[in-house]
């Protein structure tokens, strides 16, 4: 059995999320070498979209036989990936999909559904509550906050949910923290908070214990953290839910990019995970309490 | 003014400072000779010499500022190392600087008291500073609010606040490297007045200067050096200033001011009418003839400068100028530049001359489109142009790629003029030619000004020097707090008049 | 005698201006909130307006450094990686159980906070002064250093205070209140206090700006150039310290992203403040203006509707230029 | 004559002392391609060493305008997010089909591109010198306006470029090679040479060293001092609007996060280059050299596999301050 080598790209952990991204892709890349002893997994993390097309050619330098890339900014990427692509090597895209999202990029898609994430908040809220008033706090202006927004709108479509404001909180707690005072200041009553991210929604809920408002009556996050499942675990009123949004996913697709590079099993396609929506009741099969996300 | 606390030892044989084979090196190059010098108390010590003889760097020495190569400094006998200049201040010895340093952002009172603040505990005490400083200055002569910040100041004034510095400290001996080349006659004579009275307080001077009469004046002993070497030391009083000048430069210096044919009547080229430059100076008229050489005398502040300043475009001013009959007005330098009109600013070194570049650059700067070949800087002709002007206007320099900063005063003043007059400009103001400057190029300097204006080109000399002004020029205007206050020329023109014009006072002894 | 007047009129003229140049940022305040006042009417409401001072705190009290350091010549673009630093590792003492009692757990956590920012603003001294690389450089250098090392100890994820006891024991320090006005404010006053007296007072203060004005001439004057400059930057790291143990209390948390571009605005609340980059000069109470004005911006977008938020950060920048340029037009008028 | 003897040394030292201040960055180069060496022998590989100068482009080509602004002693903090604002603008202009023939698109789009750039510098510029607004919060300003309107351009997505043809006839300018050497290291040489052309050989280039040198010589030299600075800006504008030309087909797309902090990557190239920022000397070939070097360091930490990737930041920042020590001890030995 001669040597594989299979590059991982994936963003520097500077939030929550990405963070455990980080941390599912380290831990499987040393669960998939213990397992193959021939396999030599590469992790490379980047700041942003140009460093990472850097680390993808870097990758390539060191002669890897499959990638596996989790985007920070897909679309700028698209031609980094072709250049792997092209040479003949096995590509798997994770979660962030470029707007031709086709073989001609990648053999492998495994998606979190970022539309998906959106939709189920925005239809547990218009079941929840039909008639809430709701603010946002968005993330970074970049597509994927985009597409979340998208089917946030199509899953509260019909209701009579109002959104009152959108703002962007940068998935970051202080920021956050901010705009939600600033909120809680510019509207005298508000049902709802989504705010898209489980970072943002640590300061939300600062800034709204802070005010004393009791108008509020629950905020829907997202991603899966662990503290944000806890308090979905614990039935605390403020979260009573959150919408799954796993950075294990990055795990999936190196594991079934080991299995096709390693034990030639043919794998290729669209493997679309689902954005749970996360329960009282479900909770306990999301939660790893030695994860830092 | 306080006394060193420690005063000097009684009827010691030994003197306040004896310096013994005293030599410094910069790197390969020596500056100091061997020099042997010996300074008492209550005695008033000039050096004198050309520039580049190396005064300043003998003061920095005995100041703490620079360690000598060789040779033993002693202090009442005792051979002493000083660590830095606040050692040396500590033993008494305090030095006025050439070059003026202090912090433009502070006010004058702090800066006279920077480094030894007075402080109540831990909380300054900004009151007596205040008072402090307003008194050290007055007994200078001089009248400065302690609470403006000294990047208001004129230079002149600057000198004031920091000989005040200096004096504030208890001292044994007080250094002054050229505290008078920016001061007025006002001030020079409160300045020498102080130095008489600390003189006869037992505390011992060393006194720099170009100045030769003055020098007579005050000094007690005076020590020529020459090239880093002391050619002699004698008393003051069987010199006289041709002497010293012989000493200094090596050879006769028996006319400073050149022979000059009168202008007489020529045609007008110049006609300034109602020029003010608000803040500084109101309502000023005159013209200047083709070939003249028009003085301008006046105190600290009277706004001569702001004047012509404001006249070229340099800072903003009203009023009418004529060129040649024809009403121009010029918004900024470059205009009247290409009018042929050189400004050469008293400030050489913040606003003449590029210090940390080389000498082509300088020379070049105000000129530089008449050097462009193929939209390059031709560096050739760049080249022989600096070799001109080095030969024109005897610019001592050993290597023409030196910084100008490296040159010596006179011969930054020297290139500053080559650098103007690359623009050949028909009207050249100058102002203050031949601050800090030495007796020999002095005479270079006022040669090259006779010489332009035999060439038919007109010429302001701003000045501060009245022999200078009476030496040179076919006639003097005087300016007070901003206005002209009158002309003196022919027989007029003796240094009386133009005090009693400066300073409005009509007795003769104001001056 | 008329030498006399012509300096006395001198000096008025001046300390007009010294005025009207201290005085311009708390105009602009003064336009701002007026503005609020009509962008939303809720701005002006107590409510708001504190909770605005209140979140500024962190800015102000950074910058209160920031202006010792830039009055003294000097840049420190390290304090937003400094506060994610400082912060984790203080977060980092008190999960760790070293103390057992919350109180005296608390006490050691802001000594050792102290000491911590303190040790971070020696390093940047030294770095500047005795390796002699430029602030800017030197500071970009340990920016990348202290966030790295954030980043590492939080193994990128979230640094959470664990103990509830502690927690609830430090919550009041950020959201407590004292007479109705919330305590970070006071942090902010004493802080700015402080420095001002250390600025304008004492003999530490102008030698300060002796140095940031003409470092020669400090050196001349027997002022140790190199140590006021290197002190400079560990009171920076005393005020970082400051603004992290009234940061901790907020969120609990810190991330490798806590405190990003806080140099950038600290910078900002400076300059705005009056106080010029290039040294000699220090307004402490301009600049506690400036990150009043700062924060004071932010909010006023938030609270008014006319405003995408896509163009916020837009609007952010030209409002800061515009700001300038009044305060410049008020000097030059003078 | 002892003078000339003593002025003839003191030349000979300082001549020596400008050669080695060149040559230092040069030296720091070459010790770090040996490291990179050790590290992971494909380092050393053509192939990995043109991918790495390739796309040190963007940086340096942004950095040899940065050069100018420097010299002349002005800073500009908008560039990255100009990078963004250009290629967003010229990305949709490509978009929009106003003009159908592919290479006339290109050919449009270049002049397009080149226009803006040189707009936005112009608005630094002039806010900087006939606004007289310190250029650290002027471009720190419109650092924000730049960015907040690529925000807007993009709604917060991002503007990708669409058009098939124009795509294809367009990669090459990034992915290309003449000579086995790729397009974008040609534009490189060529920037920087007619950049070191413009700043040694001609007059303008002498004005912009003599304005940063000392404003008050160049004024009263007759140069024209704002309207050098300005262009200084306009240049760094140019510059820009090069590295945006061929930073478009690399990634085919921008949004917000496009440049982010590349104007603290392109500062840090220039003074690394031996720049020093106070103005005054400009070194166009070390600036280059300084680009190189910050992407070679990024480099080898990604080839090498020793560093944990939470601390790449802070050894970078580590690896940028040994650099700029290492310079000094060896300016200061001379
Ligand atoms: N730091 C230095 N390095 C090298 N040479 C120096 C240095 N300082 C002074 N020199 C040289 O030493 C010589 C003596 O300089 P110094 O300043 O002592 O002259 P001076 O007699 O005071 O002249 P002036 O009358 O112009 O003030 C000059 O040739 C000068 O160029
Ligand atoms: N930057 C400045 N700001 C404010 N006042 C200034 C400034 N520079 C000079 N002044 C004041 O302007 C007045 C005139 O200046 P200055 O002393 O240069 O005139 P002058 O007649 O040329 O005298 P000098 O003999 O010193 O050349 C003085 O009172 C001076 O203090
Ligand atoms: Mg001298
Ligand atoms: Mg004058």
């Amino acid at each position: 059995q001669d040597k594989k080598t299979i590059g991982v790209s994936i963003p520097a952990a500077d939030h929550g999320w990405t963070a455990g991204v980080v941390f599912h892709a380290e831990r499987v890349a040393k669960k998939l070498m213990e397992e193959h002893p021939g396999l030599n997994v590469i992790v490379k993390t980047s700041p942003d979209a140009a460093s990472q097309a850097n680390a993808v050619q870097d990758l390539e330098t060191q002669g890897i036989d499959a990638l596996v890339i989790l985007p920070s900014d897909p679309d700028p990427l698209v031609n980094a990936i072709k250049e792997v692509k092209d040479k003949g090597k096995f590509v798997a895209l994770v979660d962030r999909a470029p707007s031709n999202n086709d073989n001609s990029v990648r053999d492998l898609y495994v998606a979190g559904n970022n539309p998906a994430l959106g939709e189920v908040a925005g239809k547990y809220i218009a079941e929840k509550t039909p008639e809430a008033e709701v603010v946002i706090i968005r993330g970074l202006p970049i597509p994927i906050d985009q597409q979340r927004q998208d089917g946030f709108d199509k899953g509260i479509a019909g209701s009579k949910v109002k959104v009152l404001d959108r703002q962007f909180g940068n998935w970051n707690r202080d920021d956050a923290f901010k705009v939600m005072q600033d909120y809680l200041t510019k509207y005298p009553k508000i049902d709802v908070v989504w705010c898209q991210d489980d970072d943002m929604a640590v300061g939300v809920l600062q800034a709204i214990e802070q005010a004393k408002r009791t108008d509020i009556q629950y905020v829907v996050a997202g991603a899966g953290s662990k503290d944000m499942i806890k308090k979905v675990m614990d039935g605390d009123k403020m979260i009573p839910v959150d919408v799954l949004y796993p950075p294990a996913m990055v795990g999936t697709a190196m594991e079934l990019t080991a299995a096709g590079l390693i034990d030639q099993v043919p794998v290729s396609g669209n493997y679309i995970l689902d954005a749970t929506l996360i329960t009282p009741e479900n909770a306990k099969n999301f939660y790893f309490p030695d994860s830092p996300f | 003014m306080s006394q060193a606390p420690s005063a000097a030892p009684a009827e010691n044989a030994a003197p306040l400072l004896k310096v013994a084979g005293l030599s410094k090196s910069f790197g390969p190059v020596q500056v100091l000779k061997g020099i042997d010098l010996t300074v008492e108390a209550g005695q008033v010590h000039a050096i004198i010499g050309e520039n580049g003889a190396g005064k300043s760097t003998l003061m920095k020495i005995l100041s703490g500022h620079l360690q000598p190569t060789d040779g033993e400094i002693r202090i009442d006998g005792q051979p002493v190392v000083f660590s830095g200049p606040v050692d040396a201040e500590h033993r008494g010895i305090v030095l006025v600087h050439q070059e003026i340093l202090l912090a433009p952002d502070l006010t004058v009172a702090q800066n006279v008291y920077l480094g030894r603040e007075i402080a109540k505990g831990l909380v300054v005490d900004d009151k007596a500073m205040n008072e402090g400083a307003r008194k050290a200055i007055r007994e200078l002569g001089g009248d400065i609010d302690p609470t403006v910040t000294v990047g208001r100041l004129s230079i002149a004034q600057r000198q004031l606040v920091q000989i005040a510095r200096s004096l504030l400290v208890p001292h044994r001996l007080v250094i002054f490297d050229e505290p008078t080349a920016s001061l007025t006659p006002v001030e020079t004579e409160a300045l020498l007045k102080v130095i008489t009275d600390i003189r006869a307080k037992g505390t011992a001077v060393l006194y720099i200067s170009h100045r030769l009469p003055e020098v007579k004046l005050i000094a007690d002993k005076v020590t020529v050096l020459r090239d880093g070497r002391l050619v002699t030391t004698r008393d003051a009083k069987d010199v006289e200033p041709v002497d010293m000048a012989r000493l200094m430069v090596g050879r006769d210096v028996a006319k400073l001011y050149p022979d000059r044919a009168a202008a007489g009547t020529r045609e007008v080229v110049l006609e300034v009418e109602d020029m003010s430059v608000p803040g500084y100076a109101e309502h000023a008229s005159f013209q200047l003839r083709k070939g003249e050489i028009l003085g301008f005398a006046g105190l600290v502040g009277a706004g001569r400068t702001e004047l012509m300043e404001g006249m070229v475009g340099l800072r903003p001013g009203r009023g009418t100028v004529r060129l040649a009959g024809k009403p121009v007005s010029f918004t900024n330098v470059h205009d009247s530049m290409k009018a042929g009109i050189a400004y050469l600013s008293e400030d050489r070194k913040g606003k003449g001359l590029l210090l940390a570049k080389d000498l082509k650059v300088n020379l070049t700067l105000a000129s530089l489109g008449r050097f462009v070949r193929w939209g390059q800087v031709d560096r050739t002709r760049e080249r022989e142009a600096l070799d001109k002007a080095i030969a024109e206007f005897d610019i001592r320099t050993g290597r023409k790629d030196l910084l100008a900063g490296q040159l010596s005063g006179g011969n930054q003043q020297k290139l500053l003029l080559a650098k103007m007059m690359m623009l050949d400009p028909s009207i050249i103001i100058i102002d203050e030619p031949t601050r800090g400057i030495d007796i020999g190029t002095k005479e270079q300097i006022y040669k090259f000004i006779a010489g332009l204006a035999a060439e038919g080109r007109s010429i302001i000399v701003v000045s501060s020097e009245m022999p200078e002004l009476i030496g040179l020029c076919d006639r003097i205007l005087v300016m007070r707090t901003g206005h002209i206050v009158g002309e003196v020329a022919g027989d007029h023109m003796n240094e009386n008049e133009i005090v009693v014009l400066a300073t409005g006072v009509q007795t003769g002894e104001a001056a | 005698m008329t030498e006399t007047a012509a300096a006395t009129a001198k000096a008025k003229r001046s300390w007009k201006d010294v005025d009207l140049r201290a005085v311009a940022p708390f105009v602009a305040l003064a336009l701002l909130l007026v503005l609020g006042a009509f962008a939303n009417p809720n701005f002006i409401s107590v409510d708001n307006l504190l909770n605005v001072l209140t979140r500024s705190a962190f800015i102000a009290i950074i910058a209160v450094g920031a202006t010792f350091v830039i009055s003294a010549g000097g840049l420190d673009l390290s304090v937003g990686s400094m506060v994610a630093f400082v912060a984790s590792l203080t977060i980092l003492f008190m999960n760790s159980g070293a103390v057992s009692d919350p109180t005296m757990t608390i006490v050691a956590a802001a000594l050792l906070a102290i000491a911590i920012g303190a040790a971070c603003g020696l390093a940047n001294g030294l770095i500047t002064t005795v390796g002699r690389i430029e602030p800017f450089i030197a500071t970009l250098g340990t920016m990348g250093i202290y966030r790295g090392l954030t980043t590492w100890l939080s193994q990128g994820g979230a640094i959470t205070l664990r103990n509830p006891d502690v927690q609830s024991l430090y919550r009041p320090v950020y959201f407590g209140e004292i007479f109705g006005v919330p305590f970070p404010i006071y942090v902010i006053v004493i802080t700015a206090a402080i420095g001002a007296f250390v600025l304008y007072r004492t003999r530490y203060g102008r030698h300060v700006v002796a140095v940031g004005s003409n470092e020669d001439v400090a050196h001349y004057s027997g002022i140790p150039v190199s140590r006021v400059r290197t002190l400079t930057y560990v009171i920076q790291g005393l005020c970082v310290a400051v603004a992290c143990l009234i940061y901790i209390p907020r969120l609990g948390s810190t991330s490798a992203t806590t405190g990003l571009m806080w140099e950038l605005q600290a910078i900002t609340a400076v300059v705005v403040g009056g106080t010029a980059l290039r040294g000699g000069v220090g307004r402490i109470w301009g600049t506690v203006c400036g990150a009043f004005i700062l924060e004071i911006v932010g909010n006023i977008m938030l609270l008014s509707n006319f405003v995408s938020e896509y163009l916020l950060g837009a609007i952010q920048g030209a409002i800061i230029i515009i700001a300038m340029l009044v305060q410049r037009s008020l000097v030059r008028k003078s």
